[in-house]
C-alpha cells in the first residue's frame, strides 16, 4: 500500500501535488481578486428564479403564516397538553446546532491551525449568523405572547420586575444573543480585508456599500497587525461561547424535571449534535457554492471535502458514543417513567424515526466515511450531509415533542401532530438560503487574502528525491 | 431602483427624511400615550368642585370605597334625590342632561376615569382601611371639575406606594409586594 | 392625498397608535373605551362590586335541589348548593353548575313566536297580548277534554296550578313525562314497591346507613331519582373514620359510573337480574340457616349461575357477604328494570331486602318522604301512559297540546311516534325556554322564563328524610322577552272568561304560590313559620323553601313479602341480532344539558369522551369483529338504525353494547345541534308490565361502515389502554 | 425506590398554608367539581376539535385506569388532578419572566396572567401536568360572558393558567375577616370544587394549622402525596381508601 502511493507521487510528483493542494497552486493576486469579483457578479437567470421562489416561500412561510399565528393564537400549530414544545424548538435547537459548524471551521481550525480551512472559513461564518437568525425567529415564534418577549431582558422599570435568572431560558437567551453578536463580529473581522478588495474593484453603489464595510481599510501594517490580533482574540474567545451556547441550550431540558431530559451528559451530547449537523450542513453549502458558483472549482477543491469529510466521521463517532452513554444512563437509571420513554422511542407510533436517526448518523457517515475516494466526490458527501442533518433533525424532534408525550401522569400522554410550524419551519429554511444566496453575491465568499496569505506560507521543496510540503510561520 | 434609493438615501437630504420619519413616528407613538392618558368626554361636566364645596363628602356618592371593591357611580336616583329640590336645576343648560335622563329614564353614560386594567383585582375597601385618603390616589377635587387622574395607575407607582407603606414591617411587606395581591 | 387628514382621522390614527403600545407594554384592551351605566335607582341590599346571594332551586331535574346563586350587579355568576335544604346540604351536581350556561345562553326563545309552517324556520315575533289571546281562544274554542298539558317530571307549582286548572275546567290531566323517569323506571319501582308492600309509593334506599349494599342496575350515583343525595348516602356507606367501611357489590351488564366505584362489579346476562337475586336469596337463607322461604325455595342456583354468566362460587360468596350484615341493602334500578320482567326484577331485588329485614331501619329500605303539601306519591307517567296520549293525538282526541319542560320529540323514542301523531293535534303550543325539536314543531313558542329568572316551587320527591319544598325566586331579572307560563295561563284564562276565569282567580303567579303556600304558614314541625302569608313568603324564599324538621319517611309493610311466589323468568329481548344494547343516559348531559357548553365540555366520568356519542364495546367483541377505537359502526335495531363511533370498553359484557342518551339534537341551539345520535332512534315500542319503557330490552346487529370518526377524549389512549405505545 | 421525602426530613423547611385533602374512595367522578371549577375561574370551552387534542382547559380533572380485563375489571379510584400548589413546584424556577412564582405570603403557586409571555416552559416541567395554556381566544358567544366571575381575570390567548385555589376566594375571606376584626375561621369558605363535590371528598383548608380539618385528615396514616420523590412537596393529600 506505502510503496504504491509512493510510486503514484513519484509519477506525478510536483504537478500532482499542485493539482491536489489550493495551497501549493497559487494564481496571481490580480487574477484571483478578479475571480472572487467576477463569481460575485455573476448571477444567472436560474440564480433569480430560486431567489423569488425562495422570497416567495419565505413571505408565505415565514411571515405570513407567523402574522395568522399571532392573530389567532398557538392554536393554529399542533402543540398541546402535553407536548407544550413543539417543532419551533426543534427549529432553534437545528439552527443554533447548524450555527455552530461556522466557529468550530473557522475559530478552532484556525487556533489550531488547520490549513484546508482556509478558503471556506466564511462560508461557514456566514451560516453561524444567518443560523442564529433562524433560530431566534424559531424560538420567538414559539412564545404564546411574543409581542412581550422584551420582557426577558432585563431592564430598568418601575415595576421592580426582573427576568428570572433561574430560567435556563434566560440563560438562553443571553447566551444566543451573546454568541449571535459574537459571531457577526468574527464574522465582520476577517472580511474587512476582503471588502476593502472589493472596494477598489467595483463601482457605484456597491462601491459606496463596499466603503461603508470595509471602514476605510487600506493594507498598511499596522491595520494588518491590529486586524490580526483583534482576529485572534476572537478566534479564542468565541470558542468557549460556542461551547457555552449549545450547552445552555442543552440546560433547557436537562434542568428540567422530565424523564428522559434530566441528564447530566445533555451538555457535551448537545454540542457534539450540534457540530454534526453543523458539519454536515457546511459540506452542503460548499457543494452547493462549488458546483453553482464561478471559479469556485478553483477554490473548493475534494482535498476540502476530503478533510471536512474525515472530521463528520470523527464526530459521527463522537455522536455515536454520547448517544450511547445517555441512553446507557438513562437506561439503567431505572426509573419506571424512562424506561417507558426509551421504550416509547424505539416501538412507539415514532419509532421508525429513532431508526432513521441512528441509520442516518451513524451507520450511513460510517459506511461511507471511511473510503477516502468517497468522501472526496462532493455528491457523495452532499447526500452524507443531508442525511446526517436530517438525521439530527429527528435527534431533536425525538428529544422535545416526542419525549414529551410521555411524562408522570400517563392520563395526559398524546402525540403532537405538527400544524402551521411546518409552513414555517420551511419558512425559517427558505428564508436561511435567501440570506445566503443574497450574501453570496453581496460580500466575498471565499477569504481572498486568506487563501494568499496560505499559498504564501507553503511551499514545495525538495529533499533528495522526496517532495516535501513546508508551511512557514507567517506572524 | 434599490440602487437609487440607497444611492439617494445615504446623502445628506436623504438622511434627513428618513430622521424626519422616524421622528414622526416616534411622535405618534408619544402622542398616542399621551392621550390615552386624557379624561375623556363625560356625558356631564360634571363640577366635583362645587359638589366638595358644598360639603358632599366623597363617601356619600361613592359608598363602595368603604366597603368593598368598586367606590361606585351614584345612581340616578341618589343626584336626582338632591337636584329636584335645587331650582337651578330645571333651568340651568349644563344640568339639563340630567333632567333628560331621569326624565326618560335612560341612564347616563359615564365614562370612567380611574381604571385599572382587567387583570388587577383591586380593591377599595382594604385601602381605606388602611387609612389612605381618596385624594392620595384621585387627586385633590376640591379643585377640579371632571374628574382626572393626577397620575398613571401603573404597576409602579401601586407598588411604590405599597412599598413604602409596609416600611420596615417583612410580613406586611411580603403581602404587600406578592403578586398575588393584586393578579389572579 | 387631496382630501383633507381630519381631526377625527387623525385621532382614529393616535387612538391606533395608543392600542399597540397598550398591548406593547402589556396593558390589555385600553380600558378608555369602557362605558358605565349606573342604576336609575340602586336596588336595595345591592352595593357596586358586591355580590348579593339568593336562595332558589335548581331546575335541571326533578330532584329540587336548592340553590344559592351569587349575583353581582344582576349578573348570575355562580351557583353553590344551599346548605339548609335537606337533600341537598349545599352540594351541587355537574348540571347545578352549568345550569348557568342555561340562563345565557346564546340559543334561547327570546320573544313569543308564531310559526309560519311546522318544522319550518320562519317565525314571526308576536306581543304578549297576542299571544295571551292565542291561549286564551285555545282554551275557549275547544272542548275541555279535547285540550291536553304535556309537562316536564318536575311536580313543581305549575303542575300544580295545571292540575287544579284541569280539574275544574274538565280539560285533560296534565301529564308529566321526562326521559330520566324513563330511563329510571319510576314507574316500575313503585308499581312493585304496591305490590310489595300494598303502597305505590317510591322506595327510599337508605345507601348511607348500610354495611352491604347490592345493587342490580340502579345508576344512583348518576342521574338516578335523585343523585346528589344518593352520593351523599354512598359517601357515607364508603365512610371509614366512624364505622367500618361498607361494601357495595354492583350488578350490571355495562359498567357504569355507579358500577365503578363498586368494590365488587359483577357482569350479568341482561334479563337475568331477578334470577340471580332470588339465586342469592336463597343462598343467602341458606347461609343464614332456618327454613327457607317461600320467595326462594323454587330457584336453582347452578341454573341461576349459568344463565347469568356468574360464577356459582361468587353467588355464594356474594350471598354469604348479603348474609352475613345485619345492614345489607338491595337497590333494583335503572336498565335492569327497562326490560320486559323490569317489575319482576324490581320485586325480586327488593325481596332481597326482606332477609336483612331492613325495611323502615337505618340502612334499609323507605319510602320516601311525601313533600309538605303532598297527599300522595304521584308519579310521572310511565311510557305506556304516553302512549295513550299519543293514541289519543293519533285518534284526533286532541285538538290543542300544551307542552312544558319536556321536549318529547327528543325524549321519547322515535318509534312512539310523538312526531306522527302531534300532525293530528291542529294546535300545539310550546312554552319552552330553549328552541328545541319540539318547539320547532309547535305552532307557537310562547317562552317561560328561565328556572334562575322566575318564581315558583317544587318538592321534593325522594332523597330527603325530611319533607321538602323547594322554593324558588327570580334570582335576575328575565334577559329576555319571556313570561312565566302560570302568568299566561293565568292572563289567558281570566281573558277566555267563563269556568276557565273561576279556575285560576289569581292575580298572577306569586299569589298562586301564596294560595298554595298557605296552609303551611302556621304548621307544626316546619322550618319556618309566620303570622301572614307575606311574612311567610319572604321567609320562604329567603331560605329556599320550606321543610319539615322531622323524619316522615314512611316503612314499608313488608310482612308477607317472604312468603310470595316470585317470578324468576328471564327478560325477552326484542329484534334480531346478537347484542344486547344498554341505552343508558349521559351522567354529566342528561336529556337536557346539550346546549350547555361547559355541559359537552365535561368528560363522561367512564369514557371521558366529550362533546359527542359513542357505542360501548367489549375489547373482545371489537377484535373479533375487526372494529378498533373511533371507526364508526352501523347499529341497526328493528326501530331503526344509526352510525356511530366506537369506544371500545373494557368493562362491558361481550355480548353488550351500550349508548348514552343525550346528544343526537336536531334543535336546541348551537351547541348541541347536528352533534351525536340519540339511541332512543333504536328503542322499538315495548314495555314491562308496569307499563315502563323496555329500554333495554333490545337486541341489535353492528355493522362495519368504514368511515373512521375520532371522538375527543380527554384521557390519553396511550396511557390508559396502551393504544400506540407500542406494546402489545 | 419508596423513599418518601417526608421521612429525610425535607418537607418541614417549607410548611404549606392551603391544602387540600381528597378521598378517592368517596370520589364518584361526577364532574360537579369541574363543572364548578369551570364557572367559578372564567375558564373557556374549547369544543369538541381541540379538547379531544389535550387543548381543554379543565383546571381540575378526574383520572381513572383501569385494572385487570374482562370480566375481573376494575375501574381505579377517581383521582381528581388539580395543581398541587408544591412547596418546592418545579414549575417556579423556570419560568424567564417570573410569570409562575411562588406567592410568599399565600404559600401557593401563582400564575400571574399579565405577566406571561407564554414560553410554555412552566407547563412541561409540571410533573402533575395541570397547566393549560390558552391556544387561541376562545369564543364565548353573547350573552354568555354575563356569567363571568368578576373576581377572576379573564385570560386571552398566549397565556397559561392553572387551578389557584381558588384564591379569589382566601381574598374574599381574608378581607372580609379583617373587615370584621378577625381570623379566617376554619372551614368559613372553601374552594369552588370542595363545595360543589356532592360526595365531599374534597376538603380545602389551612394546612398549617394543626386543628383545621384538611390537617386532622391528613393525619390519618394512609394519605399519600404524588410524585413526592421528586421533592415537589405538594399540598394536597390522596386517600386511594378500599
Amino acid at each position: 500500500m506505502a510503496e504504491k502511493k509512493n510510486h503514484a507521487e513519484h509519477a506525478h510528483g510536483e504537478e500532482h501535488l499542485r493539482k491536489k493542494h489550493l495551497m501549493l497552486d497559487p494564481l496571481p493576486r490580480g487574477q484571483m481578486n478578479a475571480m472572487v469579483m467576477e463569481s460575485m457578479h455573476t448571477t444567472s437567470w436560474k440564480f433569480w428564479a430560486v431567489f423569488g421562489l425562495l422570497a416567495a416561500i419565505t413571505a408565505y412561510g415565514l411571515f405570513y403564516s407567523w402574522g395568522v399565528m399571532i392573530a389567532e393564537g398557538l392554536g393554529v400549530a399542533g402543540v398541546n397538553r402535553p407536548a407544550y414544545w413543539g417543532i419551533f424548538l426543534v427549529n432553534t435547537v437545528f439552527w443554533i446546532g447548524i450555527s455552530h459548524a461556522g466557529t468550530f471551521i473557522s475559530a478552532i481550525l484556525r487556533v489550531f491551525k488547520a490549513e484546508f480551512r482556509r478558503p471556506f472559513t466564511r462560508a461557514a461564518e456566514l451560516m453561524t449568523t444567518f443560523g442564529l437568525v433562524q433560530a431566534g425567529f424559531s424560538i420567538f415564534m414559539h412564545m404564546g405572547r411574543v409581542w412581550l418577549s422584551y420582557w426577558l431582558m432585563p431592564y430598568p422599570n418601575q415595576r421592580m420586575l426582573w427576568p428570572n435568572l433561574h430560567s435556563p431560558l434566560s440563560w438562553d437567551l443571553l447566551a444566543i444573543t451573546t454568541y449571535l453578536l459574537s459571531s457577526t463580529m468574527y464574522l465582520f473581522l476577517p472580511l474587512i480585508p476582503d471588502v476593502a478588495m472589493a472596494r477598489d474593484r467595483s463601482t457605484g453603489w456597491r462601491k459606496t456599500f463596499y466603503k461603508i464595510l470595509a471602514l476605510g481599510f487600506r493594507g498598511t501594517e499596522g491595520e494588518w497587525t491590529h486586524l490580526r490580533n483583534a482576529m485572534n482574540i476572537f478566534a479564542w474567545a468565541i470558542i468557549p461561547v460556542m461551547f457555552s451556547v449549545h450547552t445552555i441550550v442543552s440546560w433547557d431540558f436537562a434542568a428540567a424535571t422530565r424523564p428522559g431530559w434530566n441528564s447530566t451528559i445533555f451538555g457535551p451530547y448537545f454540542v457534539v449534535g450540534a457540530l454534526h449537523s453543523g458539519m454536515g450542513a457546511v459540506i452542503m453549502v460548499l457543494a452547493i457554492v462549488r458546483g453553482t458558483m464561478k471559479n469556485m472549482k478553483y477554490f473548493i477543491r475534494p482535498e476540502h471535502f476530503e478533510a471536512i469529510g474525515k472530521l463528520m466521521l470523527i464526530i459521527s463517532m463522537t455522536w455515536a458514543y454520547f448517544f450511547f452513554n445517555d441512553y446507557m444512563v438513562q437506561w439503567y437509571g431505572g426509573d419506571k417513567w424512562t424506561k417507558q420513554l426509551l421504550h416509547f422511542h424505539e416501538a412507539g407510533p415514532m419509532g421508525w424515526m429513532w431508526f432513521v436517526m441512528l441509520i442516518f448518523n451513524v451507520a450511513i457517515p460510517w459506511a461511507v466515511l471511511w473510503n477516502r475516494k468517497w468522501r472526496s466526490t462532493p455528491w457523495i458527501v452532499f447526500t452524507v450531509g443531508l442525511l446526517i442533518n436530517v438525521g439530527m433533525w429527528f435527534e431533536r424532534y425525538i428529544i422535545i415533542p416526542i419525549s414529551l408525550s410521555i411524562n408522570r401522569m400517563p392520563f395526559t400522554w398524546r402525540l403532537y401532530q405538527p400544524g402551521i410550524e411546518i409552513p414555517l419551519g420551511i419558512g425559517t429554511l427558505a428564508f436561511f438560503i435567501l440570506l445566503y444566496m443574497a450574501a453570496s453575491r453581496l460580500i466575498p465568499l471565499i477569504p481572498v487574502w486568506e487563501v494568499q496569505e496560505g499559498q504564501m506560507a507553503h511551499e514545495l521543496k525538495k529533499y533528495g528525491r522526496e517532495t516535501v510540503v513546508t508551511v512557514s510561520e507567517l506572524e | 431602483m434599490f440602487k437609487r434609493l440607497f444611492d439617494w438615501l445615504i446623502q445628506p437630504l436623504g438622511l434627513i427624511a428618513v430622521g424626519i420619519a422616524v421622528l414622526a413616528v416616534f411622535s405618534l407613538a408619544a402622542y398616542g400615550i399621551n392621550y390615552t392618558q386624557q379624561p375623556p368626554e363625560q356625558p356631564i361636566q360634571f363640577p366635583h368642585k362645587t359638589h366638595a364645596a358644598f360639603g358632599v363628602q366623597c363617601l356619600y356618592c361613592h359608598p363602595g370605597a368603604a366597603k368593598g371593591p368598586s367606590a361606585g357611580i351614584p345612581a340616578q336616583a341618589k343626584c336626582w334625590a338632591c337636584h329636584q329640590q335645587i331650582a337651578k336645576t330645571q333651568t340651568s343648560v349644563l344640568l339639563a342632561p340630567l333632567k333628560q335622563a331621569v326624565e326618560s329614564g335612560t341612564p347616563i353614560e359615564w365614562v370612567p376615569v380611574a381604571m385599572v386594567p382587567d387583570f388587577v383585582q383591586f380593591n377599595h375597601r382594604a385601602h381605606v382601611a388602611a387609612g389612605q385618603n381618596c385624594e392620595n390616589c384621585h387627586g385633590d377635587m376640591t379643585k377640579v371639575t371632571v374628574a382626572q387622574n393626577p397620575q398613571v395607575f401603573n404597576m409602579g407607582w401601586c407598588l411604590n406606594c405599597h412599598v413604602k407603606s409596609a416600611g420596615d414591617d417583612q410580613e406586611k411587606l411580603v403581602k404587600l409586594s406578592d403578586c398575588g395581591t393584586c393578579h389572579y | 392625498m387631496s382630501e383633507k387628514f381630519s381631526r377625527r382621522d387623525f385621532l382614529k390614527l393616535a387612538g391606533v397608535g395608543a392600542a399597540t403600545t397598550a398591548v406593547l407594554t402589556g396593558c390589555g384592551p385600553a380600558s378608555r373605551y369602557v362605558k358605565r351605566e349606573p342604576y336609575m335607582q340602586m336596588p336595595e341590599y345591592n352595593y357596586n362590586g358586591q355580590s348579593t346571594y339568593y336562595a332558589t332551586t335548581c331546575r335541571e331535574c326533578a330532584a329540587g335541589c336548592g340553590l344559592i346563586v351569587r349575583t353581582v350587579q344582576g349578573r348570575a355568576i355562580k351557583t353553590e348548593g344551599n346548605v339548609n335544604n335537606p337533600l341537598n346540604l349545599g352540594k351541587t351536581c355537574a348540571r347545578g353548575q352549568a345550569t348557568l350556561h342555561g340562563l345565557y345562553n346564546p340559543d334561547r326563545v327570546m320573544d313569543p313566536l308564531k310559526r309560519n309552517s311546522r318544522g319550518g324556520e320562519s317565525t314571526e315575533v308576536m306581543d304578549w297580548e297576542a299571544a295571551i289571546q292565542v291561549v286564551a281562544d285555545a282554551l275557549k274554542n275547544n272542548k275541555p277534554e279535547e285540550i291536553a298539558f304535556l309537562m316536564g317530571m318536575a311536580p313543581d307549582h305549575l303542575f300544580d296550578l295545571a292540575t287544579d286548572f284541569a280539574n275544574a275546567t274538565g280539560i285533560n290531566a296534565p301529564v308529566r313525562f321526562g326521559a330520566l323517569g324513563m330511563f329510571e323506571a319510576r314507574a316500575t319501582l313503585s308499581k312493585a314497591s304496591e305490590n310489595l308492600f300494598g303502597e305505590a309509593s317510591l322506595p327510599f334506599f337508605d345507601v348511607g346507613g348500610a354495611q352491604v349494599v347490592f345493587s342490580f342496575g340502579a345508576n344512583f350515583l348518576e342521574t338516578w331519582l335523585s343523585p346528589v343525595s344518593y352520593t351523599r348516602g354512598f359517601a357515607s356507606l364508603r365512610e371509614s373514620k366512624t364505622k367500618q367501611r361498607g361494601t357495595f357489590v354492583q350488578f350490571e351488564s355495562r359498567m357504569s359510573q355507579t358500577g365503578g366505584k363498586a368494590d365488587e362489579w359483577i357482569p350479568l346476562r341482561p334479563g337475568s337480574e331477578a334470577l340471580v337475586a332470588l339465586a342469592i336469596g336463597r343462598l343467602a337463607s341458606e347461609s343464614r340457616g332456618g327454613p327457607m322461604p317461600r320467595a326462594f325455595s323454587s330457584v336453582d342456583p347452578l341454573e341461576a349461575a349459568s344463565k347469568s354468566g356468574i360464577k356459582l362460587e361468587t353467588l355464594e360468596h356474594l350471598a354469604e357477604m348479603f348474609a352475613g350484615s345485619n345492614n345489607a341493602l338491595a337497590i333494583p334500578g335503572g336498565a335492569a328494570l327497562g326490560q320486559s320482567n323490569g317489575l319482576a326484577v324490581a320485586e325480586a331485588v327488593l325481596a332481597l331486602n326482606a332477609i336483612s329485614d331492613n325495611f323502615g331501619k337505618p340502612g334499609g329500605v323507605y319510602f320516601s318522604a311525601l313533600a309538605p303539601n303532598q297527599a300522595e306519591y304521584q308519579g310521572p307517567a310511565s311510557a305506556k301512559e304516553m302512549v295513550e296520549l299519543i293514541q289519543k293525538m293519533f285518534d284526533g282526541k286532541i285538538k290543542v297540546l300544551f307542552v312544558h319542560g319536556v321536549n318529547p320529540l327528543f325524549e321519547l323514542p322515535t318509534s312512539l311516534e310523538f312526531g306522527g301523531a302531534s300532525k293530528y293535534v291542529s294546535q300545539i303550543i310550546s312554552f319552552a325556554t330553549f328552541p328545541d325539536e319540539t318547539v320547532r314543531e309547535a305552532d307557537y313558542v310562547f317562552p317561560d322564563h328561565h328556572g334562575l329568572e322566575s318564581w315558583g316551587y317544587q318538592r321534593v320527591t325522594t332523597g330527603s328524610a325530611q319533607p321538602v319544598l323547594s322554593g324558588a325566586q327570580p334570582v335576575v331579572s328575565p334577559y329576555y322577552n319571556t313570561r312565566a307560563t302560570a302568568d299566561v295561563l293565568i292572563a289567558a284564562a281570566q281573558l277566555a272568561g267563563g269556568i276557565f276565569a273561576e279556575a285560576l282567580p289569581f292575580k298572577d303567579e306569586v299569589e298562586f304560590l301564596q294560595s298554595k303556600a298557605a296552609s303551611l304558614m302556621n304548621a307544626a314541625d316546619g322550618s319556618i313559620s309566620a303570622a301572614d302569608i307575606n311574612t311567610f313568603m319572604a321567609y320562604f324564599q329567603q331560605h329556599g323553601g320550606y321543610w319539615k324538621l322531622s323524619d316522615a319517611r314512611g316503612i314499608p309493610n313488608a310482612v308477607d313479602v317472604l312468603n310470595r311466589n316470585f317470578s324468576a323468568e328471564e327478560a325477552q329481548f326484542e329484534g334480531e341480532g346478537e347484542f344486547f344494547f344498554v341505552p343508558f343516559v349521559s351522567p354529566t348531559l342528561a336529556e337536557a344539558g346539550a346546549n350547555k357548553p361547559w355541559l359537552q365540555e365535561l368528560p363522561d366520568p367512564t369514557t371521558t369522551v366529550m362533546w359527542n356519542t359513542w357505542v360501548e364495546m367489549n375489547p373482545e367483541t371489537a377484535h373479533e369483529l375487526g372494529i378498533e377505537n373511533d371507526d364508526v359502526v352501523k347499529i341497526i335495531s328493528e326501530a331503526g338504525e344509526l352510525e356511530v363511533p366506537v369506544y371500545v370498553y373494557p368493562a362491558i359484557r361481550p355480548d353488550t353494547i351500550a349508548m348514552p342518551f343525550g346528544q343526537g339534537h336536531t334543535a336546541y341551539g348551537r351547541y348541541a345541534e347536528q352533534r351525536g345520535v340519540n339511541p332512543a332512534d333504536l328503542l322499538g315500542q315495548h314495555f314491562n308490565e308496569a307499563g315502563d319503557l323496555a329500554f333495554a330490552g333490545m337486541k341489535v346487529k353492528i355493522e362495519k361502515t368504514g368511515k373512521k370518526q375520532p371522538l375527543s377524549r380527554l384521557e390519553s389512549m396511550m396511557g390508559v389502554y396502551g393504544i400506540g405505545l407500542g406494546e402489545e | 425506590m419508596d423513599i418518601k421525602i417526608s421521612e429525610v426530613k425535607l418537607s418541614e423547611e417549607q410548611a404549606g398554608k392551603w391544602g387540600l385533602v381528597i378521598d378517592q374512595d368517596i370520589c364518584t367522578g361526577c364532574q360537579a367539581c369541574v363543572a364548578a371549577c369551570a364557572m367559578e375561574n372564567n375558564l373557556s370551552f374549547v369544543g369538541e376539535e381541540d379538547s379531544g387534542y389535550g387543548r381543554s382547559m379543565h383546571w381540575i380533572r378526574i383520572e381513572r385506569f383501569w385494572e385487570g380485563e374482562y370480566p375481573e375489571v376494575k375501574m381505579t379510584p377517581n383521582q381528581p388532578m388539580m395543581c398541587q400548589q408544591c412547596g418546592s413546584a418545579p414549575c417556579e424556577p423556570v419560568c424567564p419572566v417570573f410569570a409562575t412564582v411562588h406567592s410568599e405570603a399565600e404559600q401557593l403557586n401563582l400564575q400571574v396572567y399579565n405577566r406571561c409571555v407564554g414560553t410554555r416552559y412552566c407547563a412541561n416541567n409540571c410533573p402533575y401536568q395541570v397547566r393549560s395554556f390558552n391556544w387561541r381566544d376562545y369564543e364565548r358567544p353573547e350573552p354568555l360572558p354575563n356569567q363571568l366571575n368578576p373576581d377572576v381575570t379573564v385570560r386571552r390567548r398566549g397565556v397559561m393558567e392553572k387551578c389557584t385555589f381558588c384564591i379569589q376566594r382566601i381574598h374574599q375571606a381574608q378581607d372580609q375577616a379583617k373587615a370584621e376584626g378577625r381570623e379566617v375561621v376554619d372551614g368559613e369558605f372553601t374552594t369552588a370544587c370542595a363545595q360543589a363535590c356532592p360526595a365531599s371528598a374534597i376538603i380545602f383548608g389551612r394546612v398549617d394549622d394543626p386543628e383545621s380539618l384538611v390537617s386532622q385528615l391528613g393525619r390519618r396514616s394512609h394519605g399519600v402525596k404524588h410524585l413526592e420523590e421528586l421533592g415537589t412537596l405538594p399540598n394536597v393529600t390522596y386517600f386511594k381508601g378500599g
